[in-house]
C-alpha cells in the first residue's frame, strides 16, 4: 500500500471514451459557417452604400429577406425533417444576396416571394445546400423577374439620406441612352439600380476581402468583368451612340455584384481554376450578348444561370492530369 | 404464333377501307357544321365590329375595301353605314411584329380618319404580359358573384389601347415612351406595345391616305 | 380486375399525367388557367372514348401489322370530329385558347397509348370505363394544374378572382416555366403521399413504369 | 544534386505541434514484465512462428522465420519464457495472434549476427541477407520489407537512394531526434544502404523546420558520400512520390513503384536498424517512437521494445492530463485511431498520440459546397470532392475514370475540407473495391 | 356530295396504298423475334434483382427462351410462377425450395461493445477503420449496408443490428454480398431456429463482447436429442440446414445467451437480449 501511496497517480485515458475514425485526425479551422459569414461580411460595404443611398427602406428589404429565408428555411427542414441548418450562415447569404438584388422600393412580399423561390425552388428542393445547380439567389431573381418584369425593372433613384419623403423612379443606366450616366455617380452609386449594383467601389471592395480570404477564385471575376469590357468595348468602338461605354457597361447593371457575388458562388461554380476561367469567360460572353443584342438591358443573372447549368461539364473538361499520370497507366492498378 | 403470314392485299383492303369510312365521316360531319361554324365566324367579326363602331345598321362584314399600307401589308376596312349613310370605318391588319406570331389589330376610325377605338381580335402573346396590352377583359371577383350585379355593358377599358383614342396618325409612327416618344408602352411587353402601336398607325395612315376612296363605299 | 377498378385506377393510381408522365404536351402548353384545362380535359376525354370504343370493337379483325395505322386512324377522326363540333357549338373564348391544341390531340400518347395497351385487349364495357376513367384523370390533373397556376399567378379560380386585392399578377405562373414547376411540385407530392401510403402499410411502393435501376423510390419507402 | 528543390503542387501547412517533444533526447524505456509481439509486422505474409509456449528465448533471438520473400522474421525484445501465444488487438482494430512474452529480468542477449565491421568491402548480397535476417521493415510507417526495396526484379535498374528525413507528419520528432542524436548511425546506415544497392552515393531529404539536424547531418554525411538536401516545408513532402519529385524531378507513374524511375526511398530509422544490424549485429527488436499529444503530461522520445503495450508507454510519460478524443498510432495526417489501450508498439509506430478533444477532427458529412480546397491541396492532382461524391453514390467505376487510384491517402483533402468530410475514407473504399473488382476480372 | 366523294375516294385509296406498303415492308424487312421472350417477360414480377444471375428480367427471360436459364432460378417467383413460366415454354419446372437470408448476428447495441466509431455510415466503409469498432471482429456492425442492397426492404435496421424480415426477402442474395463481415448466409425457408453468431473466438472472449453471443454451451444440442438437428463447430454451434430443428427447440433449450432465435419473431422484435 506505501508503494503505491508514494507514487504519483497517473490518470491514463479512458478507451471507451476513444472515438476511431479515419486519417486524418487533425483539421484546419475551416468551417462552412465561417465561410458563408466572411462572405457576409464581404457584403458590408455594398449593403452600407445601399443604406446610404435609399435609407430605411433599403433596411427593410434586406431585413426581410434574409428573415424570410432563414424561416422559410427552417420550415423547410421541419417539413422533411431535417436537423435545423440555419446556423451554417447560408440562409443569411442568400437573404442578404437576394435582398442585393431587389429594388429598394420592393413591396414586403416580393421579398418573402423571393425568398420562397431562393430557398425552396433554387436550393432546397435540389437536396439542399451543396446539391443545386444554379445559384438560389439568381433563381430567386429571374423567377422574379419573369414574375413581376414591370415591379422587377422600375429602380428608386438613389439620394444620399436615410430618410425619404419622396420617391422617385428610374431605369438602370443601361436602360438609358448612352452618354446620359456619369462616371463619378457610377462608381460611387448614384445611378438607379437593384441594392446591389449601384455602388461600384463597395463592390469591388467587397470582392478584394473575398479574394484575400482566398473564398473566390480570381479567375471567376477577372475573366467575367475582362471579357464584358473587351466585348463592349470593341462595340462601344464601332458605334458609340448606341453602345454604352465599356466602363459603364462593367461597373453598372449588376456585373460587379454578379462577378463577385454571385458567379464566384462555389456551390455552382467548377472547382478547377481551369474551369473557373471559362466559366468566367462564358459568363462574359453571355452577358456581353444579351445585353448588345438581346432585349433585357442587363443579363448578367441569365449568363451565370446558362453557365451554371454548364459547370458539370466544364468540370469534366478541365481535369488536370493527376501527379504522375502517364496514358499507359490509366484505368490499371499494379 | 411460329412464322407470320403477311397478306398483303388484306393490309391495303383493310387500311383502304377504314380511311374511307373516316373520309365519309368526316365529310358528313364537316357538311352539317359548316353553316354553324361559319356563322360562327361571322357573328364573331360583326360582335369585334360592333365595339369598334358605332350603332350601324348595315352589314360591315360584306361591304369591304382591301388597302395596301405603305409598309405593304393589306388593310382591311369595313364600312359602317347607318341608314344607307357612312358612319365610321373599320380598319384591320395583320402585323407580323408580334412577340410570339400574328397580331390581328382592328381599329375603329371616324369619317375624319381619328382613331375611334381599338381591339386586339386575335393574337398569342405571353399571358399575363403581352397580353396586358392586347386584352379589354373585365375581372370578375368573388365580390361580383356573391352580390350578383349586372355586368356593366360595353367595352372594358384597357389604358394602352385606350391612348390612342381621338389620335390621328402622323407621318412617323408612335414610339413607346423608352424611345423617347409618347407611347404609352409596358416594361416587359415592349415588343408586344411597339407591334400593336405599329398597327394602329399603319391602319390609320392608310384610312387617312385613301379617306376619299373610302367615303365613297365599296360600291 | 372488377369495372370499378378499371375506371378508378386511371383516376389516381395509374393517372396519365400525374403517374404515367404520358400528354406532357397539352399538360404543359394549356393549363394556364382552370377554364383551359378542363376544356381540353373534357375534349380529350371525348376522343379517348371514341377511340377506345371503336378500337375495341375491331380488335379481332385488325390486322397485327397496320394496328397502329388503324389507331391513329380512328384518333385522327375523332379528333376532327371534336374540333369541327367545338369549332361550331362551343363558346368562342374556349375554342379560341384550346384551338391550336385540339388537332394535337392526334398525337397526344395517352390517346394511343390506351388504345393499343388497354382496348385493343379488353371488350366493349371495359374499354369505355376505361377511356371514362383515364379521361377522367387527366382532366382532374388538368384542372388542379391550371386550377394552381391561375390561382398562384392572380388569385383567381375559372376566371373568377377569389381575392379581391391581388392586383399584380405573378407571371412566373403563367408561362411555361411556371406549368414545369407546378407540374414538378404535383409529382413530388403524389409521390410523397404514396410514399407515406406504402408506409404506413409496410410494403415497398414502385411507381408503375419505372424500372429498379433508375430511381431509389422504393429505398425511400423503407428508411 | 544540390540544386534547389522542386516544389510539388498542393500540399497543407498543418500546424506541426513538434515544439512539444523536439527538444526532449531520446530516453531508453525501462524493462517490462512482459511484452506482446505481434506476429505480423510487415506488409506482405505473416512469419512462422517457430517458439511455442513456455519456451525460454534470449534477446534477440528467433521468434517467427520469414515465411517467403516478402516476409521478415521476429525476434524476441528481451529474454525471458515464452508464456503464451495467442490474440492481442492489433492496429487495424482486428484481433492477430501475438506472441507474450514474460521478462526474466536478465534481459541477456542471446546468440545474434556476427558484427560486419567492414561492410564497405562486403558484398551487396550478403548485406542485403542481413537486413533480411534483421527482418528490418519501413519503419516510417507502412512497415514494407526492407529487403524487397533493395532487391530490384530483373530488368530494372535504381540509380538513386533517397533517405527520408522529411517526417512531416505534425506532432511526430522521432526520427528528428534520431538525426540529431545517431547522426553517425544515420548516415553509416544510409552509407550501407546505398552499398547494398550498388550504389556510391544516397541522399538525405530533411524539411527545413529542422535546420539543427540539417547542419549535424550534413557534417557527418561529407564522410561518407552522403548529400543532405533540405526540402520546403510542405505536407506531405515525406510521401514518397512527392520526395522523390522534390529531389530528383521525376514522377513516379500511377500504379508504379519508386523503382519504375530508378529510385528507393527509406526511412531515416530503417538506416538507424541498418546501420545496428550490420555494425552492430542486432535484429530490429527496438524502435524510437515519440508519444505526444497536447493532453499527455510529459511528451517524449522513447526507445521502446516491440511489443510494449501503450499503456505502459503512456504510464511512462506520466500518463493524459485530460481525456483525449482519440489515441493514435503514428502521425494525426496518416496515423490509425485506436480504441483500445492494449496494443503494442510494433517495428513502424513511429508516434503514439493522444488527440486533445478541441483539436480532433470530427467527420460530420455536411453536405460538399465544392469550395474546391480540396483539388487546389491534392498533392496528386485529383478531384477529392467529386470522387467521394461518386463513392457516397456507390459509382465506383466514375471514381476509378477520376483517377482515384492515384491517391496516396496522405488526407491533406479531409484536413482542409469545409464541410468536414470523410474523403479519406471514401477514397480507401473506392480503392478497396476497384481492386476487388479488378481481381474478379483477372 | 362530290366534294364528300373525291374525299372518301383518295383518302380510300391512299390508305390501301400505304397498308399495301406497309405490308411489303413488314414482309421485306421482318426480323425474326422470338415472342416467347416477351411472353416469359411479362410472366416475370419485373423486380430486375439480378438474383437469377441475369441482368434484369428481360435478360432472365432471354436467357430461358434460349434454354440457357430455367423458370425456378429466379429468387423472386412463387412455385405457381415457375410453373407458368414452366407450363408455357413446355418444360418441367423443378421444384426449388425457397431461401431466406439470415443475419447471423443478434449484437444489438444494448448487448454488444463497441467503440465510438466516426465516418462514413456505410458498413463496408466502416469496416476499414478499426475493422468496425466492433468489440466483436465478427458482428454485425448496423450500419445497413445489406439494407441498401436489398431491393425488397426486407432487411431493417433496428438497434444498429440488421434484422431479416423472413416473410418479405425473396432470397435474391444481394445483401451477401454487401456484407463485409460475410455474416449473411441463404437459409431454407423451412428452417424457422437460427443460431445468431458467426465469432469462432473462444466463449469467455465472446462473452467479453457481446452478451448474445453463441458460447457453445451445447444446451440446444442436448435438447434436439440424437437426430442432429445442430452441430458443434470449434467454439460456435451452427443450425443443420439438411435436417432442421422445430421451433420448439428455442423454449426447450432455453439458449443462456439468447443467441438461438426464431427468425420470424427476431423480425418481430420477440426477443429482448440478455440484462444481467
Amino acid at each position: 500500500m506505501s508503494e503505491t501511496d508514494s507514487k504519483p497517480i497517473i490518470q491514463m485515458p479512458d478507451p471507451a471514451k476513444l472515438v476511431v475514425s479515419n486519417s486524418p485526425h487533425i483539421r484546419s479551422g475551416e468551417n462552412i459557417s465561417k465561410i458563408m459569414f466572411i462572405v457576409v461580411g464581404a457584403m458590408l460595404p455594398a449593403c452600407i452604400a445601399a443604406v446610404l443611398f435609399f435609407g430605411l427602406a433599403a433596411i427593410k428589404v434586406l431585413l426581410f429577406c434574409v428573415v424570410s429565408c432563414v424561416l422559410i428555411e427552417e420550415g423547410w427542414n421541419k417539413l422533411v425533417k431535417r436537423r435545423p441548418t440555419w446556423k451554417d450562415g447560408s440562409a443569411i447569404l442568400t437573404g442578404i444576396l437576394l435582398g442585393m438584388n431587389l429594388n429598394a422600393g420592393a413591396p414586403w412580399w416580393i421579398c418573402i416571394l423571393g425568398g420562397f423561390l431562393a430557398i425552396i425552388l433554387g436550393k432546397q428542393l435540389y437536396g439542399g445546400l451543396g446539391s443545386n445547380p444554379f445559384n438560389p439567389v439568381l433563381v430567386a431573381r429571374v423567377g422574379l423577374l419573369i414574375g413581376f418584369p414591370e415591379l422587377m425593372t422600375t429602380w428608386d433613384k438613389p439620394a444620399l439620406g436615410i430618410m425619404k419623403i419622396d420617391v422617385l423612379t428610374t431605369a438602370t443606366p443601361l436602360g438609358l441612352a448612352p452618354g446620359e450616366t456619369f462616371v463619378k455617380d457610377v462608381l460611387l452609386g448614384n445611378t438607379g439600380g437593384c441594392l446591389g449594383e449601384t455602388s461600384a467601389i463597395a463592390l469591388v471592395a467587397g470582392g478584394i476581402i473575398l479574394l484575400a480570404f482566398k473564398l473566390i477564385k480570381w479567375q471567376v471575376p477577372v475573366a467575367f468583368l475582362g471579357s464584358v469590357f473587351v466585348i463592349t468595348g470593341i462595340a462601344h468602338v464601332i458605334s458609340p451612340e448606341t453602345v454604352h461605354s465599356p466602363f459603364i457597361h462593367v461597373c453598372t447593371g449588376g456585373l460587379l455584384l454578379g462577378a463577385f457575388f454571385m458567379a464566384t458562388d462555389m456551390v455552382t461554380s467548377p472547382m478547377t481554376r481551369k474551369g473557373a476561367l471559362i466559366f468566367g469567360l462564358g459568363c462574359g460572353v453571355i452577358t456581353s450578348v444579351i445585353r448588345l443584342w438581346g432585349t433585357y438591358p442587363e443579363g448578367v443573372s441569365f449568363a451565370i444561370l446558362f453557365m451554371n447549368a454548364l459547370t458539370p461539364l466544364i468540370d469534366r473538361v478541365s481535369i488536370s492530369k493527376p501527379f504522375g499520370y502517364t496514358v499507359l497507366e490509366k484505368g490499371g492498378a499494379v | 404464333m411460329g412464322a407470320q403470314e403477311i397478306n398483303i392485299p388484306k393490309l391495303g383492303l383493310f387500311l383502304g377501307v377504314l380511311a374511307a369510312l373516316a373520309a365519309g365521316l368526316l365529310s358528313f360531319i364537316s357538311t352539317s357544321t359548316a353553316s354553324a361554324i361559319k356563322l360562327n365566324l361571322q357573328a364573331k367579326t360583326n360582335r369585334a365590329l360592333g365595339q369598334v363602331l358605332p350603332e350601324f345598321d348595315n352589314t360591315p362584314g360584306e361591304e369591304i375595301i382591301t388597302l395596301r399600307s405603305d409598309l405593304g401589308w393589306p388593310v382591311k376596312f369595313y364600312i359602317g353605314r347607318k341608314s344607307g349613310e357612312i358612319i365610321g370605318y373599320a380598319g384591320e391588319v395583320i402585323t407580323p411584329e408580334g412577340f410570339s406570331g400574328d397580331i390581328t389589330v382592328m381599329v375603329g376610325l371616324e369619317l375624319d380618319g381619328s382613331v375611334r377605338t381599338v381591339i386586339v381580335t386575335a393574337n398569342t402573346e405571353t399571358p399575363g404580359l403581352g397580353t396586358a396590352i392586347t386584352d379589354r377583359k373585365v375581372q370578375k371577383t368573388i365580390m361580383d358573384l356573391i352580390k350578383g350585379g349586372e355586368q356593366v355593358a360595353g367595352l372594358a377599358p384597357n389604358t394602352y389601347l385606350d391612348w390612342y383614342a381621338d389620335k390621328k396618325a402622323g407621318s412617323d409612327r408612335w414610339n413607346i415612351v423608352k424611345e423617347g416618344s409618347a407611347v404609352n408602352g409596358k416594361t416587359g411587353a415592349t415588343i408586344t406595345s411597339r407591334a400593336v402601336g405599329g398597327a394602329v398607325h399603319a391602319i390609320g395612315k392608310t384610312c387617312l391616305a385613301n379617306l376619299i376612296q373610302l367615303s365613297k363605299g365599296a360600291e | 380486375m372488377s369495372a370499378t377498378k378499371e375506371f378508378t385506377k386511371g383516376l389516381w393510381k395509374d393517372n396519365s399525367v400525374l403517374v404515367l408522365l404520358l400528354g406532357m404536351c397539352p399538360t404543359l402548353a394549356v393549363t394556364s388557367s382552370a377554364t383551359n384545362g378542363l376544356g381540353m380535359g373534357v375534349a380529350t376525354m371525348c376522343v379517348l372514348m371514341g377511340s377506345n370504343i371503336v378500337v375495341s370493337f375491331i380488335r379481332s379483325i385488325v390486322p397485327k401489322k397496320i394496328r397502329i395505322p388503324v389507331y391513329i386512324v380512328i384518333i385522327a377522326t375523332f379528333v376532327t370530329i371534336v374540333d369541327l363540333l367545338m369549332q361550331a357549338y362551343a363558346p368562342t373564348a374556349l375554342y379560341d385558347a384550346l384551338g391550336i391544341f385540339i388537332p394535337l390531340i392526334v398525337v397526344n400518347c395517352i390517346v394511343l397509348g390506351r388504345a393499343e395497351a388497354f382496348a385493343s385487349k379488353n371488350g366493349v364495357g371495359k374499354s369505355i370505363l376505361d377511356g371514362l376513367g383515364m379521361g377522367l384523370g387527366f382532366t382532374f390533373a388538368l384542372v388542379a394544374l391550371g386550377g394552381t397556376r391561375e390561382f398562384l399567378a392572380s388569385g383567381s379560380l375559372f376566371e373568377v378572382k377569389l381575392i379581391p386585392g391581388w392586383t399584380t399578377d405573378f407571371m412566373l405562373m403563367t408561362s411555361a416555366p411556371g406549368a414545369f414547376i407546378i407540374l414538378g411540385l404535383f409529382l413530388a407530392g403524389m409521390n410523397a403521399l404514396n410514399i407515406r401510403k406504402a408506409k404506413r402499410e409496410r410494403t415497398s411502393y414502385k411507381p408503375a413504369g419505372l424500372d429498379c435501376n433508375s430511381c431509389n423510390i422504393c429505398d425511400m419507402t423503407e428508411k | 544534386m544540390s540544386e534547389k528543390p522542386r516544389k510539388f503542387k498542393g500540399g497543407v501547412h498543418p500546424n506541426d505541434s513538434k515544439a512539444l517533444s523536439a527538444l526532449k533526447p531520446i530516453q531508453d524505456a525501462p524493462l517490462l514484465e512482459s511484452y506482446k509481439v505481434i506476429m505480423h509486422q510487415n506488409i506482405g505474409a505473416p512469419p512462422e512462428l517457430v517458439v511455442k509456449k513456455g519456451d525460454e528465448v534470449k534477446k534477440g533471438d528467433l521468434l517467427a522465420k520469414a515465411s517467403g520473400f516478402v516476409s521478415v522474421p521476429l525476434h524476441a525484445p528481451t529474454s525471458g519464457t515464452i508464456k503464451m501465444i495467442d490474440k492481442c488487438p492489433g492496429p487495424t482494430g482486428i484481433s492477430i495472434p501475438s506472441i507474450e512474452i514474460t521478462a526474466d529480468g536478465e534481459d541477456e542477449w542471446g546468440d545474434t549476427f556476427e558484427v560486419i565491421r567492414d561492410w564497405k568491402n562486403t558484398g551487396s548480397e550478403q548485406l542485403k541477407q542481413r537486413v533480411w535476417d534483421a527482418g528490418i521493415v519501413g519503419m516510417g510507417g507502412a512497415g514494407f520489407p526492407a529487403h524487397v526495396k533493395l532487391s530490384p526484379p530483373e530488368g530494372k535498374t535504381v540509380d538513386t537512394l533517397i533517405i527520408n528525413g522529411a517526417e512531416c507528419e505534425p506532432y511526430l520528432t522521432a526520427d528528428h531526434r534520431l538525426m540529431l542524436e545517431q547522426g553517425e548511425d544515420v548516415v553509416q546506415g544510409t552509407a550501407i544502404l546505398a552499398r547494398a544497392l550498388g550504389l556510391k552515393s544516397a541522399v538525405i531529404g530533411i524539411e527545413e523546420n529542422k535546420p539543427d539536424a540539417i547542419a549535424a547531418l550534413q557534417e557527418i554525411a561529407a564522410n561518407y558520400g552522403v548529400e543532405v538536401q533540405p526540402l520546403p516545408v510542405n505536407y506531405p513532402q515525406g510521401a514518397e512520390r512527392q520526395l522523390i519529385y522534390a529531389i530528383t524531378g521525376r514522377e513516379v507513374p500511377i500504379g508504379k513503384l519508386p523503382m519504375d524511375v530508378h529510385c528507393v526511398v527509406q526511412n531515416v530509422a530503417t538506416a538507424v536498424a541498418v546501420a545496428d544490424a550490420v555494425v552492430k549485429g542486432r535484429p530490429s527488436i527496438e524502435r524510437v517512437t515519440t508519444v505526444t499529444g497536447k493532453s499527455v503530461v510529459e511528451p517524449g522520445n522513447w526507445r521502446f521494445r516491440l511489443g510494449t503495450p501503450v499503456s505502459k508507454a503512456l504510464e511512462l510519460v506520466g500518463g493524459v492530463s485530460e481525456q483525449p478524443a482519440k489515441l493514435l498510432l503514428g502521425g494525426p495526417m496518416m496515423g490509425i485511431a485506436q480504441s483500445s489501450l492494449d496494443v503494442t508498439v510494433m517495428k513502424n509506430t513511429s508516434g503514439i498520440l493522444l488527440i486533445a478533444k478541441d483539436e480532433a477532427s470530427l467527420y460530420t458529412s455536411e453536405p460538399c459546397i465544392r469550395c474546391g480546397r480540396c483539388v487546389e491541396c491534392c498533392p496528386m492532382n485529383i478531384l477529392p470532392a467529386t470522387i467521394s461524391q461518386a463513392v457516397e453514390n456507390k459509382r465506383f467505376d466514375w471514381a476509378e475514370d477520376l483517377n482515384v487510384l492515384a491517391c496516396i491517402e496522405c488526407g491533406s483533402c479531409s484536413y482542409v475540407c469545409p464541410s468536414h468530410r470523410p474523403l479519406n475514407q471514401h477514397f480507401k473504399r473506392a480503392k478497396i473495391e476497384i481492386q476487388a473488382q479488378l481481381r474478379k476480372k483477372k | 356530295m362530290s366534294i364528300a366523294l373525291i374525299a372518301i375516294i383518295s383518302v380510300g385509296v391512299l390508305g390501301g396504298f400505304l397498308g399495301v406498303i406497309i405490308g411489303i415492308v413488314a414482309k421485306v424487312f421482318a426480323v425474326e423475334v422470338d415472342e416467347r421472350i416477351e411472353g416469359v417477360n411479362d410472366l416475370l414480377p419485373g423486380a430486375n434483382c439480378g438474383g437469377c444471375g441475369f441482368a434484369g428480367c428481360t435478360d432472365f427471360a432471354k436467357g430461358m427462351v434460349a434454354e440457357s436459364a430455367t423458370p425456378d432460378q429466379c429468387p423472386v417467383c412463387s412455385s405457381e410462377d415457375v410453373k407458368n413460366i414452366a407450363d408455357y415454354l413446355g418444360i418441367v419446372a423443378e421444384e426449388k425450395e425457397k431461401k431466406v437470408a439470415v443475419v447471423r448476428c443478434v449484437g444489438d447495441a444494448k448487448n454488444t461493445v463497441r467503440s465510438l466509431y466516426n465516418g462514413v455510415r456505410d458498413c463496408r466503409s466502416a469496416v476499414l477503420v478499426a475493422s468496425g469498432a466492433k468489440g466483436c471482429d465478427y458482428g454485425c456492425l448496423g450500419f445497413g449496408s445489406c439494407a441498401d442492397a436489398c431491393p425488397f426492404g426486407a432487411i431493417e435496421i433496428r438497434d444498429a443490428l440488421a434484422v431479416v424480415h423472413p416473410d418479405l426477402c425473396v432470397g435474391c442474395e444481394n445483401c451477401v454480398a454487401a456484407c463485409p463481415k460475410d455474416l449473411i448466409i441463404m437459409a431454407p425457408a423451412s428452417a424457422d431456429v437460427h443460431v445468431y453468431c458467426n465469432s469462432p473466438e473462444k466463449g469467455a472472449a465472446k462473452r467479453k463482447v457481446c452478451k448474445t453471443a453463441c458460447i457453445a454451451c451445447r444446451k440446444c444440442v442436448k435438447a434436439s436429442g440424437e437426430e442432429d438437428h445442430m452441430l458443434v463447430d470449434g467454439f460456435l454451434i451452427r443450425t443443420n440446414y439438411e435436417n432442421p430443428p422445430a421451433a420448439e427447440l428455442v423454449e426447450a433449450s432455453a439458449c443462456p445467451t439468447t443467441a438461438l432465435r426464431q427468425a420470424s419473431k427476431q423480425a418481430a422484435g420477440a426477443y429482448e437480449g440478455v440484462s444481467e
